[in-house]
């Protein structure tokens, strides 16, 4: 399961690297390719976000992935099915990362059992508190894969416990207030809402929204379990192409 | 966050974490300020001094003649300050925002009368402000958007997806999810994760709780029918309400577009082409395709061109209180021209979808009928929109005539 | 007709001969009509139900903030429907339209605002109509025309003499000479042959009453001074009536235009520029020149864009019982954005004189003191001309783009 | 005074002929030479209208006389000090023609006076019904010139008798409703009308608007003492030039 792998490997590795990529952004092609040098450049786990036409929590940048992906025609059925490829290529663990709307219309049972078959390890779904998300946990406890859950600044020590007790595999810890895509202040401000994040559950903890750099990576050391770089990479592959993702995720770490 | 704002199957807050907290906040607010008799006192007090509470019902009696069935009165929305319904939400959740201590508030707009409103709300109010407006609507809306920029209040323009009313409902999220402290999200209609859609509805049924008591004095009975038009569902709700528990037809008529059989409408609870699905926060009737992607959505009337609809009319959709409707842009256009004509009333291009369906059926009726329209705002607003409805040659000319006096 | 309607020596009927027995027949049904008790309550009644009577006062609570004076009450003329006090006198005359047997009415418009109330009272009551606008006005208030012809209204364009609102009292007597067996001329203001000025200020002292009734219950006591704007001075004689008797100082807004200096304005009242006349059928101060000839006048407002003024009005400029004061083009749009700014509101240009003269003498004031001023209308329909005004680059690129789309 | 000279006239004509033109309308000299054709034509009176802004009882044709008038500059000084040579040229009577706003400003008694010294034998206003006119009334009387009163369809017998005390000279009888330079149709009905005025007064009768042809003319032999030919003559000014007037005055009869 998600959590044993995460936490066997954080004996061998101060932090690890989550990244995220739109499903058929640019295409299905460069996101395989992307996943491959991400794969090969040393990162642990991967996001896989299938498109929706509202990312309510997203920015720009992956609001516009989202929407391009679209209209070039990715559908769910393809996502699955190339995450499904992706799994079975690559050793490390896949998570999809959408909105509940997709699932829903899917069929939550249904699409959770597609992703166990598929390979896939767990899923984030950010507009899905665990209180509307009962059918969801039910499907994910039954087919042991791990719904991931977030912490945000705002969230009360109460509701982290609360939360907690929901997530599996890891914690999805957000930097700050706002959308993805957006400079975060890696402070002491992160640091104590990190702490507070950290007494509330004994999961693993990932930290995104604003990870793009070395130095962010490096504050994270020790605080977190898991630095994600979301937006960044996107940005990366809009302006240098696919190529350059490599080199980018081996010089985090 | 414990009552999660269900109608049946409907409704709920699918929230962002990060909003939760804020969320929390809001609906305690809400609850305590309901439970509060002074704030609805304090409620009506601003809206008949602010805004002219109550606004009249006003017999329609060339139409009633015209079509020789029921007897026809209209609720007067439009004579509410900006012209619209849309007066009587941002005034209730103003005063909440005051109590939260909040500094700012943003909104979404579609046809730009909602924007307007919270626009002049913020000014009366001294909030900052900030709308989000989809960029076809600020095509179709222009005279709106120059006067929520006078009104002091910064116009977003959002070029995200179909660039219409949800588009601009998900950017105000965005916003809002990064300055909820100081800020307040003035959601226009029923929708949106609760408690939108019971606030929205409680501030609006002001609608219904005078326009019952008016038609009973002026008319001296029930209305058999009570129609409203349903972009969100705020008017319709707002009207409705009152009239649940008596035996009174309710109708909700949504924006049919260029016709139900060509798929450009905005049909959710009156077509097959919707689902239930889970957006903007909350669960309903969406026009989205099987893989529960939004779709296009069309109509005339840019305030009722949204994919979702209130989950509290989603749940009257199913036990059948309420009964759905469609309007097509050409049945509207004929029926705001009829209704400009005979009484002199210039319905807004939303409400105009109540007319026609309520023209559609009058005749059949008698005149121991009543029927109730709910004019939910003017048309004035709608000048860019009609006269091209119209395709009024002397209002091009007139346009080409002021263009080349700023090319000069 | 034995009471020739003098206010001093003011006013009078100075009517071609082929006009005197219409007079007659006016000055007696509205003189019956004034005596019958009924009347008076049939016209609130339909005023309430058909308009949003009574129409609020609201507390300008920012705009008392900011100058730090007086407490400013505003009344809210714009609230009614077709958006100014012009409904008051419409709806009023339309009755007594009613009891003549007549089935046309015809009428002149400068801002257009009278005309959309004539059409729109014509649609309802079931009248053929045909407004006179001058070309000048047509140019500025193009939404208003097109409205009016929506309405079913003949709007015909005034190309004779200034081309503004005089040209079009003048046209719309031309027609009433023709055509009086069948046709009433709706006259827009307190101006013209008696019972004009008298009829038109008892329709519209509507506004008075309520709003003595008003400040009294909300403010606690009378104002100190009330503003209301004078183009023909029909909502500033409705506003002052129901004050005359009490200490309170009475100040009348005209259209400083230009500036005085620039002899470039509306100002009859307040300037030097004026002197008594005959002309459009009654005795009072023209802006005219030695020989008699009406001269050019200049407003922002169309209007208040106007030559003549009510001859009571003019009585009461001698009497010295109601001040005149005028308020600069740039003064109003000043006011205008600022009211907007902090209070929400959106005087017409022409309220927006009002305004301007409550603002330049509220923070010599204490909060004591009360003032009121009269928003006689709304400024949406003003959306061309602000725009101008303000500038507004995007207002003007949009207009170029939907030109564009118009030469397509 | 011109009562008589009007009843003597009468003797050898069977009805008389007035004409009206706008001071200063096309110029001052073409109405010069205007007021020469028709005398020369056999006019027997002729009203000179001094031009206002609002003349609100005429039609288009004469209202944009007036208005050219005025844009040509004639001033009330310069309309006086035409009729005073115009008075002492032809020997017919001349009235003055204006609204009641030129008297008023030039002072009622002064204009009056004006006009009594410069040889006018009275006047027509037609926004002045007796009962604004004490002042005008009274200094007509003073300086023996005829105030013109009009009667109208929608006179009452009343009314007639009411301004046919007042009036001199002659009554002014307009043929029908509306303004002056529309077409008037010359029927019984108009007959009915005219023996209503008939027999409200002694005075003369004129009939005006609409009167342009021989037919019109020849309609109201016996019925009035005078035809009024009002806008027809300035339309074949503007029509056809000056010259035309002549030869069209000595047509009609
Ligand atoms: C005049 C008017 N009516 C109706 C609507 C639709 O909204 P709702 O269904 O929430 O009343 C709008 C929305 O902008 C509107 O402006
Ligand atoms: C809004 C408004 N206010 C004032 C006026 C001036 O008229 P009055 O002086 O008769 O009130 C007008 C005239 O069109 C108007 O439209």
């Amino acid at each position: 399961m998600l959590e044993s792998y995460l936490n066997n490997r954080l004996k061998q590795k101060e932090i690890l690297l989550m990244t995220h990529i739109v499903l058929g952004y640019p295409t299905f092609e460069d996101a395989f390719k992307i996943i491959e040098s991400m794969v090969s450049a040393g990162v642990d786990l991967m996001e896989l976000q299938i498109p929706f036409s509202e990312p309510i929590a997203d920015g720009s940048v992956i609001l516009h992935a989202n929407q391009k992906a679209l209209a070039k025609g990715a559908t769910v059925k393809k996502c699955i099915d190339f995450a499904k490829t992706v799994a079975e290529t690559f050793e490390i663990p896949f998570l999809f990362m959408s909105y509940y709307n997709i699932l829903f219309k899917y069929g939550i049972e249904r699409f959770v059992d597609t992703m166990a078959e598929n390979g896939l390890q767990g899923a984030i779904v950010p507009d899905l508190p665990p209180e509307e998300g009962k059918d969801y946990l039910e499907a994910m406890d039954k087919y042991r894969l791990s719904p991931v859950f977030i912490f945000s600044p705002t969230t009360s020590d109460e509701r982290m416990n609360y939360l907690g007790d929901f997530g599996r595999g890891f914690i999805y810890c957000v930097a700050r207030k706002g959308v993805t895509g957006v400079d975060t202040d890696f402070s002491r401000q992160l640091e104590d809402y990190l702490v507070r994040c950290r007494s509330a559950t004994d999961l693993p903890l990932a930290l995104g929204f604003g990870v793009k750099e070395r130095a962010d990576i490096d504050f994270l050391k020790g605080k977190v379990d898991i630095a994600v770089i979301g937006s960044e990479t996107i940005r990366l592959v809009d302006k240098e192409g696919i190529g350059a993702v490599g080199g980018f995720i081996k010089n985090l770490r | 966050m414990k009552d999660r704002g269900y109608y049946k199957k409907f409704g709920g807050a699918y929230l962002p974490e990060i909003l939760v907290a804020t969320f929390d906040e809001l609906v305690e607010i809400f609850q305590t300020a309901k439970n509060d008799p002074g704030f609805w006192e304090e409620y009506v007090e601003i809206m008949s001094t602010y805004s002219c509470r109550p606004t009249p019902i006003t017999f329609a009696q060339n139409l009633t003649r015209h079509f020789g069935g029921a007897r026809i009165y209209v609720k007067r929305e439009d004579l509410n300050h900006t012209g619209a319904h849309k007066a009587n939400n941002v005034i209730g959740q103003g005063l909440l925002v005051k109590r939260m201590g909040k500094t700012r508030v943003i909104a979404e707009t579609g046809a730009g009368q909602h924007g307007v409103a919270t626009a002049t709300m913020a000014a009366r109010f001294g909030f900052k402000c900030t709308i989000y407006m989809g960029e076809v609507d600020v095509q179709r809306q222009r005279p709106n958007v120059f006067w929520m920029e006078r009104l002091g209040a910064e116009v977003i323009t959002v070029t995200e997806g179909t660039r219409i009313l949800k588009d601009a409902i998900n950017e105000s999220f965005r916003d809002w999810v990064t300055h909820m402290d100081t800020t307040h999200y003035v959601l226009g209609t029923a929708c949106g994760p609760h408690p939108f859609p019971e606030m929205v509805s409680y501030f609006q049924s002001i609608i219904g709780q005078e326009a019952r008591k008016q038609i009973l004095e002026q008319a001296g009975g029930l209305p058999a029918r009570v129609y409203a038009c349903v972009g969100g569902g705020s008017n319709a709700l707002g009207t409705f309400n009152a009239f649940l528990d008596d035996p009174v037809d309710l109708v909700g008529v949504e924006a049919g577009g260029e016709g139900l059989e060509t798929g450009r409408h905005a049909c959710r609870l009156s077509s097959k082409d919707s689902s239930i699905g889970v957006a903007q926060g909350y669960k309903t009737y969406f026009l989205q395709d099987n893989d529960g992607q939004m779709r296009e959505t069309h109509s005339v009337a840019a305030g009722l061109d949204y994919v979702g609809v209130s989950p509290i009319l989603a749940q009257y959709a199913e036990t059948g209180r309420i009964r759905f409707e469609a309007a097509t842009d050409q049945e509207v256009v004929d029926a705001l021209s009829l209704t400009i004509q005979k009484e002199g009333l210039i319905p807004a291009l939303e409400s105009a979808h109540a007319f026609a369906q309520a023209f559609k059926e009058a005749p059949a009726m008698t005149p121991r009928d009543i029927i109730l329209i709910n004019q939910s705002g003017r048309g004035d607003k709608d000048i860019f929109t009609i006269a091209d409805a119209f395709a009024d040659p002397k209002w091009q000319a007139f346009i080409k005539e002021k263009a080349e006096g700023y090319h000069a």
